[in-house]
């Protein structure tokens, strides 16, 4: 092997480190350790003249390994590689050591913090001392991409992709398109009617001849990696046999929706029980039907919205659905200008007027005398008949907030603001395209602020109601910017795969198969003439159970091997 | 001064790695007597590793992969939950006693949590104090 | 057990002058700023919420909007425009036709129109009673004015006054212990000892005659002219009740005609203030007008320019018959101010402001002697 | 080297003999390993005594192929000695490589080994305690045996070793490829393991293999095999995976799973612990109590996964 130069650089990250962390010391400590040329430490190494010090000294002392003792590797390893890339050596040639987040942010003992300190760059200097250069690989990108979802998401990703001149193949579970926009009859805050938003987005699709429109369909697999996905749509076509197709895509976008809250659950409010207390969702079938009446067919003379059904409590879910506030009031709205002698009571928990032109939504509401009514989302009212000599069909009984009295509340219509959650299958869903879910079941964006709608998983993307609730404009808004991330990496035309991945050392591998059904991405063929197991460097996602599971040692796991990792335990303990 | 335990911890990248990372930009402290080795999932880690950290040593290793069903390779975690309780079962049989080397799950959410499970194991190891491996090896090679 | 809430009093509040409560979202700043809002009392929000609710019971059983002056203060706080200080104006109206009884105020507030007309009645009742009683019983003459043959003999005046007086004591007595029962006497759990009651009677006069509370508003002008315009009518009371036959006696008694004077310019010049300000609308106690407060104002300042010109013309234009026929005036606007505005009406605060805070007094030191005194603990101080 | 004939030697230590006779098992073979070399000491095999070994001067033996673990004083002083004597000295077999079957000794303390075979043992006639010691005091004189280790050593922990040959014991023609090659002088080089492929048993074992997920475990009389698939996807423990093969299959083609008596493939550090890497891996279940239910069809793990090399591994010993 050739003579190994290896440079240390140990940040102070201003007094993020250099406050618990004497670097200093560990500089000496690590300076005379075998194949240590140089060992500096610097103020914030991730900054620019910090990353040039590295191309620099790269070049003056012909180091050929570097170690970056500073923050995590989760947030400035691409930086330091890049550094090293600049100073002409290959990337994977250069390990960090967490000396921050897991050691000065979370030890006060200065002493200690140090001893740990000087650990961990000691391990990355005894792991470095194996790391090979890697080069990444390339691969064809297939402009297709498979839509999974016909809702408002769903078609407009679908349009965006379309229009750029892109084949998309729209995936419907139902027979129509529109998803749970459709069952909404006017949308907040400004009223405008939910039918004017779809139609002229559905008739687009139907018409856009790179858009095939599969309805009643389903993905029963996904294959390959991406920019080379083979999807197997099946379809149920009217009489009722099924129908199977493969098509080629580059890249999924998931738009899958939500399912709203089974009102049932909370059996206080009576819902299924009582005939007047209804869903959201009920209600707005009464209004796409224009009549507002109870189940006896009479005006109701008092109404109340009761909000945050299954949504912020302890029992259900503890997330906020984001739209009920405003839906409740728009029904206000709409019940008052149905008829202006009813009673409104919006029963909340908290006004959650956030977007534009909510808070004026919100006095708007108030002008129109609705009454404001507010609970402690724990203790939820409870709903129950009317006696014969009430003037109401039922009565809500709740302790309210803002007066700190025990009332009644008379309503002859309730309506519950039901919330949203995931979808029952959003499992099943999850596992076909290869990407995780929180505990509430919604799918796990890649980060959660820089990378909304990406996956963990390359060329999977998610947008709007699947991902959390959230309402029309933040879901159109995502299905787009999914849509943008496809087109860029539709427009480089090839993707570029990351060096890391397993190789089986063909002398070695004796056909034992045991790493076969390992591979949770089957990105290792067997081979029965050869009697070999191959790895698909595309396919690999580096995870390294098939290099541990191997009896015989023969896959090696590039930048994670045996010998790296051995020197590091030995590093960490010395 | 009291015995200070040396614990290697095997984290995978996307979920215990990112909670500790999480730890301590919520700068939760937890005793420092953990080191941590950096995996791209637990099903990376070898039992060998574990025994070589031990025979190095380190009196107490501690391994950490996403919850069953969080993987971020969906699968990797399962692994590491079968090796696991095999690799307990050798341990016994060396006499190393089970409290030493655990497997725990932690999300990239839970930096309390991971700083608690340090916490704990580094007392748990601490009461029972140091491993020796390392040296009875030594020794044996000089005493017969 | 739960209070049922009753979405319609709002709509029987807004007859009251009530407007906009409903936009009130509770965000606290008019309690805020209210110098009176003190522990127990949460004034205006309390009442808002309350209102918005509809809870007739609870507006019923409390004082509160007694203890506000309209200063204004909380209306322009408030982000919502919800005007809370109209609301408190309003529930001093609505309380008002709940404390009394015979559901005369409540007609008359609801309907200015019939308060009009029940004051046109009076009046001209009054009108023919005393041309009657001056013309034939007295057989007076218009030219005599005082004296023997005076066409409004004083004996049969004072009988007529101290009638009025009976009958507005008796009226504002049964409504002050209507008030008294429905915020304290029926409230089972305020336990109230007599001895508190007997040692702090002397607040009923005290606030009756100083207006102490209002003086502690920011701005002094309101409290002044108004102290002006309240003094100034006590003391032509005493005057016209008491000291009649002197005031009414041939030769000028200066030591009364100077009260009286000082009376007339305080009268007509503070009702003239408010008129203007209701008109002009500036500050904020006088952008809502609602019809009572105009015919309250018109009459107190009709009664007090009569009042002057029947005594000029009498005393220093010796004009007996124009003094008459100016009385006769006089008593055409005085009689309805006591007999329909003072007990049906605005005018009633003048029994209610001072009881609500002598009992603010008692149920303040009740409550305190009830609960253990909670530690008024010191905003904590963050290091700089 | 022609003229003069090659001076080998064998000595046995820790051990069971095998490897002695699979030397013989050579067959006709040993007599031209005779025609070419003189066999200067083989206590099996031939008389000799300690003494004209260390007659010998230093390296005049060209080889010295040692079996056996280290165990006790007198082992580790002919390992001694040989290396002394000799140019190329070779751990023949797994016991000298690994620690072979005697290695699983580590796994309990001296005094338990003396207790069980002195003490606690049923043919002992009560009252008869006697536990050899290293010197004891009889009949006027001291009589002094080799001292029992307090673990079992290889060859390679005691003395420097030229080359190992796996095998419990090797397989006689791996062995006669060994001889030829000392005699023909072809080499690899030093501290490189010979006599053994550098592949699995996998790769020389005919059975099928397909789907590896074991439900569960099975000992080989339990089931009824199909001998044309593999035993492992068959619930029947079998380490051919992680041992080099060498041995001609012999335990997989007689329905026995691999032991693993060749010991781990190169750059595999720990035999054991990669086996149960491998093993665990294709548990077929997502359940942890029903992993641990499966796993209890595995005895006793440890001592199946270190049968041959307890000493070899990472840990070498227990920690009582």
């Amino acid at each position: 092997m050739e003579e190994l130069k290896i440079g240390v650089f140990i940040c102070n990250c201003g007094s993020n480190i250099a406050h618990h962390v004497d670097v200093d010391a560990v500089r000496e400590a690590v300076e005379a350790k075998p194949g240590v040329a140089i060992a500096r430490s610097y103020k914030y190494m991730c900054s620019n003249p910090g990353q040039d010090m590295i191309a620099r000294d790269i070049r003056e002392h012909q180091l050929n390994r570097v170690v970056v003792a500073a923050c995590s590797p989760r947030m400035h390893e691409k930086t330091f590689r890049n550094a090293c890339r600049n100073g002409g050596l290959n990337p994977y040639l250069c390990e960090m050591a967490n000396i921050r987040e897991q050691c000065s942010w979370v030890h006060s003992d200065q002493l200690a913090a140090t001893e740990k300190a000087k650990a961990l760059t000691n391990a990355a200097i005894n792991r470095v001392r194996y790391h090979e250069p890697l080069e990444s690989l390339t691969a064809e990108m297939c402009p297709a991409t498979l839509v999974i979802g016909g809702g408002i998401a769903g078609l407009t990703a679908a349009l965006e992709l379309a229009d750029a001149a892109h084949q998309v193949y729209l995936v419907e579970r139902t027979a129509t398109l529109g998803g749970n926009l459709a069952r909404v009859d006017l949308t907040a805050p400004h009223l405008d009617s939910a039918r004017d938003l779809l139609t002229e987005r559905i008739t687009r699709v139907r018409a856009n001849s790179r858009i095939t429109l599969m309805l009643n369909s389903e993905l029963q697999s996904l294959a390959g990696y991406v920019g080379n996905y083979a999807a197997i749509i099946r379809t149920k076509n009217g009489s009722g046999e099924v129908q199977e197709r493969k098509v080629d895509v580059g890249n999924v976008v998931v738009a899958t929706g939500y399912q709203e809250f089974d009102a049932g659950r909370i059996t206080h409010y009576g819902h299924g029980k009582l005939p007047n207390v209804v869903t959201s969702f009920e209600f707005e079938q009464m209004l796409r039907k224009g009549r507002i009446e109870t189940r006896h067919g009479k005006l109701p003379q008092y109404a109340a919205i009761i909000h945050c059904v299954g949504s912020r409590n302890k029992e259900f879910h503890p997330y906020c659905s984001r739209v009920c506030c405003m839906t409740a009031l728009k029904y206000a709205h709409e019940l008052k200008s149905a008829n202006p002698a009813c009673y409104v009571s919006d029963i909340y928990v908290d006004m959650h007027a956030f977007g534009k032109g909510h808070e004026d939504f919100y006095k708007t509401t108030s002008e129109v005398k609705t009454l404001f009514l507010m609970f402690e989302k724990n203790e939820r009212p409870v709903v129950r008949k009317a006696g014969p000599n009430d003037d109401c069909e039922m009565l809500i009984e709740v302790n309210e907030t803002l007066s700190r009295e025990r009332i009644e509340i008379p309503a002859d219509l309730i309506i519950l603001m039901v919330g949203m959650e995931a979808r029952a299958d959003s499992g099943e869903v999850a596992r076909l395209v290869n990407i995780s879910q929180d505990k509430e079941g919604w799918f796990m964006e890649s980060h959660p602020k820089l990378d909304p709608v990406a996956t963990t998983t390359d060329g999977i993307y998610i947008a709007g109601t699947c991902a959390a609730p959230k309402d029309i404009p933040d879901t159109v808004a995502q299905a787009r910017a999914a849509a943008a991330r496809i087109l860029g990496k539709i427009a480089k035309g090839k993707i570029e795969i990351d060096g890391v991945f397993a190789e089986v050392n063909e002398d070695r591998c004796s056909g034992c198969r045991m790493c076969n059904e390992l591979c949770p991405y089957s990105a290792i063929e067997f081979n029965d003439e050869t009697r070999r197991s191959h790895v698909i460097p595309a396919a690999c996602k580096a995870c390294g159970a098939c290099v541990a599971a191997c009896p015989s040692g023969a896959i090696k796991g590039r930048h994670f091997t045996v010998e790296q990792l051995h020197a590091q335990i030995d590093g960490v303990l010395a | 001064m009291s015995f200070e335990p040396k614990i290697v911890g095997f984290l995978c990248n996307w979920c215990s790695y990112t909670g500790a990372d999480l730890a301590g930009t919520s700068r939760i402290q937890y005793p420092p007597n953990i080191r941590v080795i950096r995996v791209m999932c637990s099903a990376r880690i070898e039992p060998d590793f574990v025994l070589r950290a031990l025979a190095s040593g380190a009196d107490g290793v501690l391994i950490c992969g996403c919850h069953p069903g969080d993987c971020h390779y969906s699968e990797g975690n399962y692994k590491a939950m079968r090796r696991y309780p095999l690799l307990k079962r050798m341990l016994k049989d060396y006499g190393v006693d089970n409290d030493r080397v655990r497997l725990e799950w932690v999300s990239a959410s839970e930096g309390q949590r991971f700083a608690d499970i340090v916490t704990d194991m580094t007392e748990r190891v601490r009461a029972l104090g140091p491993l020796r491996i390392k040296t009875d090896l030594q020794t044996d090679m000089v005493e017969r | 057990m739960a209070i049922r809430v009753n979405p319609k009093l709002i709509d029987e509040l807004e007859t009251y002058g009530a407007a906009d409560v409903q936009n009130c979202y509770h965000c606290g700043n008019c309690s805020a700023t209210c110098p009176f809002s003190k522990e127990p009392f949460v004034i205006p929000r309390r009442s808002m919420r309350n209102l918005q609710m509809g809870l007739e019971e609870k507006l019923k059983g409390t004082f509160e909007p007694w203890l506000c002056y309209y200063c204004g203060e909380c209306s322009q706080q408030c982000p919502r425009g919800a005007e809370p200080g109209e609301t408190m104006m309003s529930l001093r109206r609505w309380l008002t036709s709940r404390y009394d009884l015979t559901g005369i105020s409540r007609l008359f507030y609801r309907s200015w129109k019939a308060e009009l007309a029940a004051l046109i009645l009076v009046s001209l009742v009054t009108m023919v009673a005393f041309l009657v009683m001056g013309f034939s019983l007295g057989h007076g003459s218009l030219g005599v004015y005082a004296g023997a043959g005076a066409l409004f003999p004083d004996h049969l005046v004072h009988i007529l006054d101290l009638a009025l007086a009976g009958l507005l004591a008796a009226v504002l007595l049964t409504n002050s212990i209507r008030m008294w029962w429905l915020t304290t006497g029926r409230n089972r759990n305020l336990h109230i000892s007599l001895w508190s009651y007997v040692k702090n009677v002397f607040l009923l006069p005290y606030h009756f005659l100083s207006q102490a509370r209002y003086s502690q508003c920011e701005k002094k002008l309101p409290w002044l002219t108004h102290l002006a315009i309240f003094l100034s009518w006590v003391t032509m009371e005493v005057l016209v009740i008491l000291l009649l036959e002197r005031f009414h006696s041939p030769e000028t008694v200066w030591a009364a005609h100077v009260f009286g004077y000082l009376a007339t310019i305080g009268l007509l010049g503070g009702t003239i203030y408010a008129m203007v300000g209701r008109v002009r609308k500036r500050e904020t106690h006088y952008k809502h007008t609602h019809p009572t407060d105009w015919m309250f104002l018109i009459l107190i300042a009709g009664a007090a320019f009569t009042g002057i010109v029947q005594h000029a013309s009498y005393r220093w234009l010796g004009l007996d018959s124009v003094a008459n026929i100016a009385y006769l005036i006089h008593m055409m606007f005085v009689v309805p101010l006591l007999a329909v505005q003072i007990p049906f009406s605005k005018l009633s605060h003048l029994a209610y402001r001072p009881l609500a805070m002598y009992l603010a007094t008692l149920h303040t030191d009740a409550l305190a002697a009830q609960e253990p005194a909670v530690a008024q603990t010191e905003p904590v101080r963050l290091a700089a | 080297m022609a003229a003069k004939k090659l001076q080998i030697a064998l000595y046995w230590g820790a051990a069971c003999g095998g490897c002695d006779v699979a030397v013989l098992d050579t067959n006709e073979f040993i007599l031209d390993v005779a025609a070419v070399a003189d066999v200067r000491f083989w206590p099996i095999a031939v008389d000799g005594k300690y003494s004209d070994v260390e007659a010998m001067s230093d390296g005049e033996l060209d080889l010295a192929l040692f079996d056996g673990a280290v165990r006790n004083s007198e082992n580790e002083h002919v390992a001694k000695l040989l290396r002394a004597k000799s140019k190329i000295l070779v751990a023949f077999g797994s016991c000298a490589y690994m620690g072979g079957i005697p290695g699983l000794a580590n796994l309990v303390t001296k005094d338990e080994i003396l207790a069980t075979a002195y003490l606690s043992n049923a043919s002992i006639e009560p009252g008869n305690q006697t536990v050899p010691r290293a010197r004891s005091a009889v009949d006027g004189m001291t009589l002094e045996i080799p001292s029992f280790y307090r673990r079992v050593y290889r060859l390679q922990d005691v003395v420097d070793v030229d080359y190992s040959v796996p095998g419990c014991p090797p397989a006689p023609d791996q062995v006669k490829a060994v001889l030829l090659a000392v005699v023909k002088g072809e080499l690899p080089p030093r501290g490189s393991v010979v006599g053994a492929s550098e592949r699995a048993v996998c790769d020389d074992c005919k059975r099928t293999k397909s789907e590896k997920k074991v439900k569960s475990f099975h000992r080989p009389f339990e089931v009824i095999q199909d001998s044309s698939r593999c035993l492992l996807e068959q619930g029947i423990l079998c380490m051919g995976s992680a041992t080099r093969s060498g041995c001609g299959v012999r335990c997989p083609n007689s329905n026995q799973g691999c032991r693993g008596c060749y010991g781990p493939l190169p750059g595999v550090s720990d035999h054991g612990a990669k086996f149960l890497s491998a093993l665990a891996s294709i548990v077929d279940s997502k359940d942890p109590k029903e992993i641990e239910h499966i796993l209890d069809g595995l005895p006793d793990f440890t001592s199946f996964a270190y049968r041959f090399g307890m000493p070899a591994s990472t840990l070498q010993r227990s920690y009582k």
